[in-house]
């Protein structure tokens, strides 16, 4: 199994298969369905440093080959986290990544710092780009200069492997990609929701409580996978790559394009067992290519 | 325990142009797991290009001598129209069982009613078979839009006393549930209810006015089923809690409903 | 049909229905199917200054809801056009755009200065936003301050109505729209493609031979709709809608997100009489909800 | 003149586990739009989540006197493998017919060998039937990894004479077409193939040497298959040209593939 080995930072995982923020719960709503501990990681729901009851319904709308969502950010903060859930989740035998979000530099910082001290928690996924939070979210992941002001505040007060959750809804993801990396971000992920909007054309109104909200699922495989290349070739630490992955091809393309690690988001949904066929599918291509180890493949695109 | 299992169709009985009932059964005989009145699948369209999500339908019934799960569906959109045309020895995937369950009253000898509105008559029969399996004397209260759209009445006249209502007095009363007259005859004690919401924020005043125990089955636009999207929530009175978890059943007293 | 008529700048269409840039080539390749009289508008293929032989093959890619494509403007110049094309489409009964692209801010100008003479093509829609040229293209279209460059250069020397289309792939669409708007475009027409990326896992190798290509189709949908509604509400021009347009359901969410008129492209490979049902379904949805007026439902979007 | 038309299924003939034979008719009995050998069609997919763009197929032979249009069927990915699941009374919408077509020798006494390759054998059936039909003596050249992949056989023999090679020598002489001993044989005024680009290259160059009439049928990656998408091109002497409107029959002096 050494040949899935893969480094994120201080960060070991022991195969590339994440599972995305906001998709996945705290791992155990998976539990029925699958073995956590084949994963090589999990991110948990975004969390903040104060409650937050999330956006009206509704919250959601199915598009060609994806989804809208606006749930925006629901979850009950940090410290609930450290006191009910992280007693709960600590023990699953594979790593816990905790999404953090915020609306100001401070809550951010704060509520990293609150994390930094769990043994079991080795790294935290900066939100920078949610686009269903009115303040902060994606304001941050838009510009080059505030994800550097983010990225600058949590490093200070985060001593364990830091990544940083980047938005496709920018004109270059390669600006944030290297202001992210050059304030001592370990890895950057990407990609979170493209914004979007669907209407219900008898009721002549937004689908959404919010109007717009994040598109995610196979429909957005094709923009992801190009912003994973953009930004592979533009930086030094390890990319993570998302938007869409339904199979293990899909991971594949995202590996070649230069992904040190893939998560697998909304398809969780349609088939909660998905990353472990994704797992099952890496391996089997890498024993048909003869590739002894999945860092020859990482961004070993041939153009 | 929730599972992902592929089903097959046993029958497909096209019940009128708008609904259909699905029978399914394990491919290779195993004990379907258990599930319980108001709970819920999700199934996935494979064939349909316009169905991405999977599709929450109610338990309808569980035939436990024929190991059969039974889908009444109500043709809406692409999903549910791809469904209706599933034949015989069709396999289908579903994720099961979903949600919580109506609560059992603690007493055999108390009144209860089962109000149905529309295609939410779906999980009334599974509740209703079950009560009377338990011992209660279940009354069914089925309300829709006319004739055409009242179900599965030979079924449930199985389990308890059945009352109707239609908008156009096509069958039973004529009117909304609200009105039907066994309402003033019986006291129940007890109100179950699934339909359109209109109609369950009807009864659910009327419950709250008679103090009426009265639980809702809630439909919500899912996006997972299971708990992990938080695209599914009530705003209750314990803040947005998502209805594919901790419902579809609520009891009114924990929604925000009664005005 | 009166009710149908819609104003962009000068030009008044019988109705929104038009078809897109590249997916319609010149409208004679429609004729077996549909009858063109029946159509608001159509914009013929991107027309450049000097004949282009466009990018080596493979240029398509299929992908979730959608396709990737790399054509890179293949067409004969603007000169071809004038002599050999327009002849032959001129006595259309619709309106006939001309998409112009080019590489310099004078190509551009140059190209259209050659069409504002035609007749029959009573406007053109200047191509800002082609992500398949190596030059020019899509740079002019991600930054405000190019784009109107090329809007004002233009604009000296094309009398007729000016559309000016953009690129998706920026961080704010809406910036630059105001840019072509006051340089005096009489329209934004919106969107063009997504840059988007698929992967030959067996090849180890990207699809398209230009590695990067522009997503279209049902999938960039909702993506297209958002960009809409924020740019219908940034400025006074109309606004031109399309992106993943694929039944008259979808042309009614477009223009109660602010078009005045709608476009379909990718759609058109796969049912070449979609644009007519479409039209058809318009009017039937106005009947349906007594609206006697088009303009009465653009951006009528209730929120 | 091109149409959009729904064409019913009027038998779909599993071949074996790779290949299946559609048999389509019109559904009110109006006779097909005609089509010549070499042209093809595109399928709508309609219930394939996966396959969005319409599927260009040959046009494998028309069968007048029962007003049918054949279509040989590789299964490759989702789509193809979709279109082998249709079953007798299925619709599908097709766009036809669509591209040019192969070059009828002026002479009837000219010897003509069609070569086909795999599925490439499709066309080569209708344009044989169509030679035979107007006086000339066919001779087919078929090639196959081995003889599971070697279709219609009989059908083909209905029209001429059949020479057949395998890659493991299960049938017909073994190795590639352009080894077969009736090259050597025959002297061949005209080649008409269609097949793996490898094989129609090496053809191609046979047939230069040898200063023979030749013209190839090309595949490529189509979106529209009528001429607007510009995505298939072929780099020929004349540029960048569509093969899906100025093909998919090339004559070989036209492409740049002899070295
Ligand atoms: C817990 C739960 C249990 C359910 N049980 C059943 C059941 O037993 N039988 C059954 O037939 N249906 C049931 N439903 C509803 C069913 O899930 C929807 O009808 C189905 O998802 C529609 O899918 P579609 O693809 O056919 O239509 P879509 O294409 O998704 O929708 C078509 C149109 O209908 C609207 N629509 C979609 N879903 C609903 C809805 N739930 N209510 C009202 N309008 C809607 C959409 O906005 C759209 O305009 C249940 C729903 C939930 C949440
Ligand atoms: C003019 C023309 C005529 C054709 N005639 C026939 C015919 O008569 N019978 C027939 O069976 N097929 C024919 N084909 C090929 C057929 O169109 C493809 O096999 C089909 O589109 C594959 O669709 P799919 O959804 O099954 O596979 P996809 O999911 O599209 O592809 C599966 C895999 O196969 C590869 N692939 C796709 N298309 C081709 C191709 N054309 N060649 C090689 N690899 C490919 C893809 O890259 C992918 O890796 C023809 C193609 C053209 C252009
Ligand atoms: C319902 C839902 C909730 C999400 N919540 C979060 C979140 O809390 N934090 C975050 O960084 N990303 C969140 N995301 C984005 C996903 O983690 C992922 O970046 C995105 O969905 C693209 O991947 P996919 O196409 O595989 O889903 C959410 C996505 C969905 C669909
Ligand atoms: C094959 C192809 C070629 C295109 N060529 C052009 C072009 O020459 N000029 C242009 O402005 N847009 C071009 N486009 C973009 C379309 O006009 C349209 O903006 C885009 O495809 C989104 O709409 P759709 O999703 O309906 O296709 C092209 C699109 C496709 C698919
Ligand atoms: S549907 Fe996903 S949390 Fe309820
Ligand atoms: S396939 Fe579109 S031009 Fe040939």
């Amino acid at each position: 199994m050494d040949k899935l080995k893969i480094n994120i930072g201080n960060l070991s995982l022991k195969n590339p298969v994440m599972t995305a923020s906001g998709t996945f719960g705290y791992g155990k709503e998976y539990v029925d369905f699958i073995d956590l501990s084949q994963l090589g990681g999990i991110c948990v729901k975004g969390t903040t440093l104060h409650d937050r009851q999330g956006n009206d319904y509704p919250r959601m709308a199915e598009t060609p080959a994806g989804m809208l969502n606006a749930v925006g950010l629901q979850n009950k903060g940090v410290d609930y986290f450290v006191s009910d859930i992280y007693p709960e989740i600590k023990d699953f035998d594979t790593h816990i990544i905790v999404n953090v979000s915020g609306s100001t530099i401070e809550d951010y910082a704060e509520c990293a710092s609150r994390l930094n001290h769990l043994d079991k928690v080795p790294g935290i996924e900066l939100n920078i780009s949610c686009p269903n939070v009115k303040e902060g979210g994606m304001a941050f992941g838009t510009s080059a200069c505030s994800a550097a002001d983010v990225v600058r505040a949590v490093r200070k007060v985060y001593d364990k492997t830091l990544i940083v959750k980047l938005s496709p809804n920018v004109t270059d993801i390669t600006e944030i990609a290297r202001a992210a990396e050059s304030e001592g971000a370990d890895a950057v992920s990407l990609i979170n929701t493209l914004l979007g909007m669907a209407i219900d054309i008898n009721k002549q109104k937004p689908i959404l409580s919010t109007v717009t909200g994040g598109l995610s699922g196979p429909c957005v495989k094709p923009i992801a996978l190009r912003m994973v290349w953009q930004t592979y070739n533009a930086v030094k630490i390890p990319v993570i790559g998302m938007g869409g992955i339904s199979s293990w091809q899909d991971a594949i393309e995202f590996i070649l394009a230069g992904s040190s690690a893939i998560q697998i988001g909304t398809y969780n949904f349609i088939d909660p067992t998905i990353s472990i066929k994704v797992l099952e599918g890496i391996k089997n291509y890498m024993d048909q290519y003869n590739i002894a180890d999945i860092k020859d493949l990482v961004g070993q695109l041939k153009v | 325990m929730k599972k992902m299992l592929d089903l097959i169709i046993v029958d497909n009985d096209q019940l009128n142009q708008n609904y259909i009932l699905l029978k399914l059964s394990t491919t290779d005989g195993t004990i379907l797991p258990d599930m319980y009145p108001g709970q819920f699948v999700e199934v996935h369209v494979a064939d349909s290009p316009t169905t991405f999500l999977r599709r929450p339908i109610s338990v309808n019934y569980i035939d436990k001598s024929k190991n059969e799960l039974w889908l009444l569906i109500q043709k809406i959109g692409d999903g549910t129209r791809r469904m209706a045309e599933y034949k015989k020895g069709d396999i289908v995937n579903l994720l099961l069982p979903l949600g919580n369950s109506f609560t059992t009253p603690e007493h055999t000898d108390s009144e209860v009613l089962l109000i149905g509105g529309g295609v939410g008559t779906a999980p009334m029969l599974y509740l209703g078979a079950e009560l009377k399996e338990k011992g209660f004397k279940p009354n069914f209260l089925l309300g829709a839009r006319s004739s055409a759209d009242l179900l599965q009445l030979d079924e449930f006249a199985k389990y308890g006393e059945v009352y109707t209502t239609t908008e156009d007095g096509s069958h039973g009363e004529q009117g909304y549930v609200t009105n039907h007259s066994v309402l003033e005859e019986k006291n129940f004690s007890h109100i179950f209810t699934c339909g359109p919401k209109p109609m369950m924020m009807a009864v659910a005043n009327y419950a709250h006015k008679k103090q009426i125990n009265c639980e809702v089955s809630l439909e919500n636009t899912m996006a997972c089923g299971f708990g992990v999207c938080l695209c599914c929530i009530e705003n209750t009175k314990r803040g947005n809690i998502c209805v594919c978890t901790e419902g579809p059943v609520f009891n009114i007293k924990e929604l925000k409903w009664i005005n």
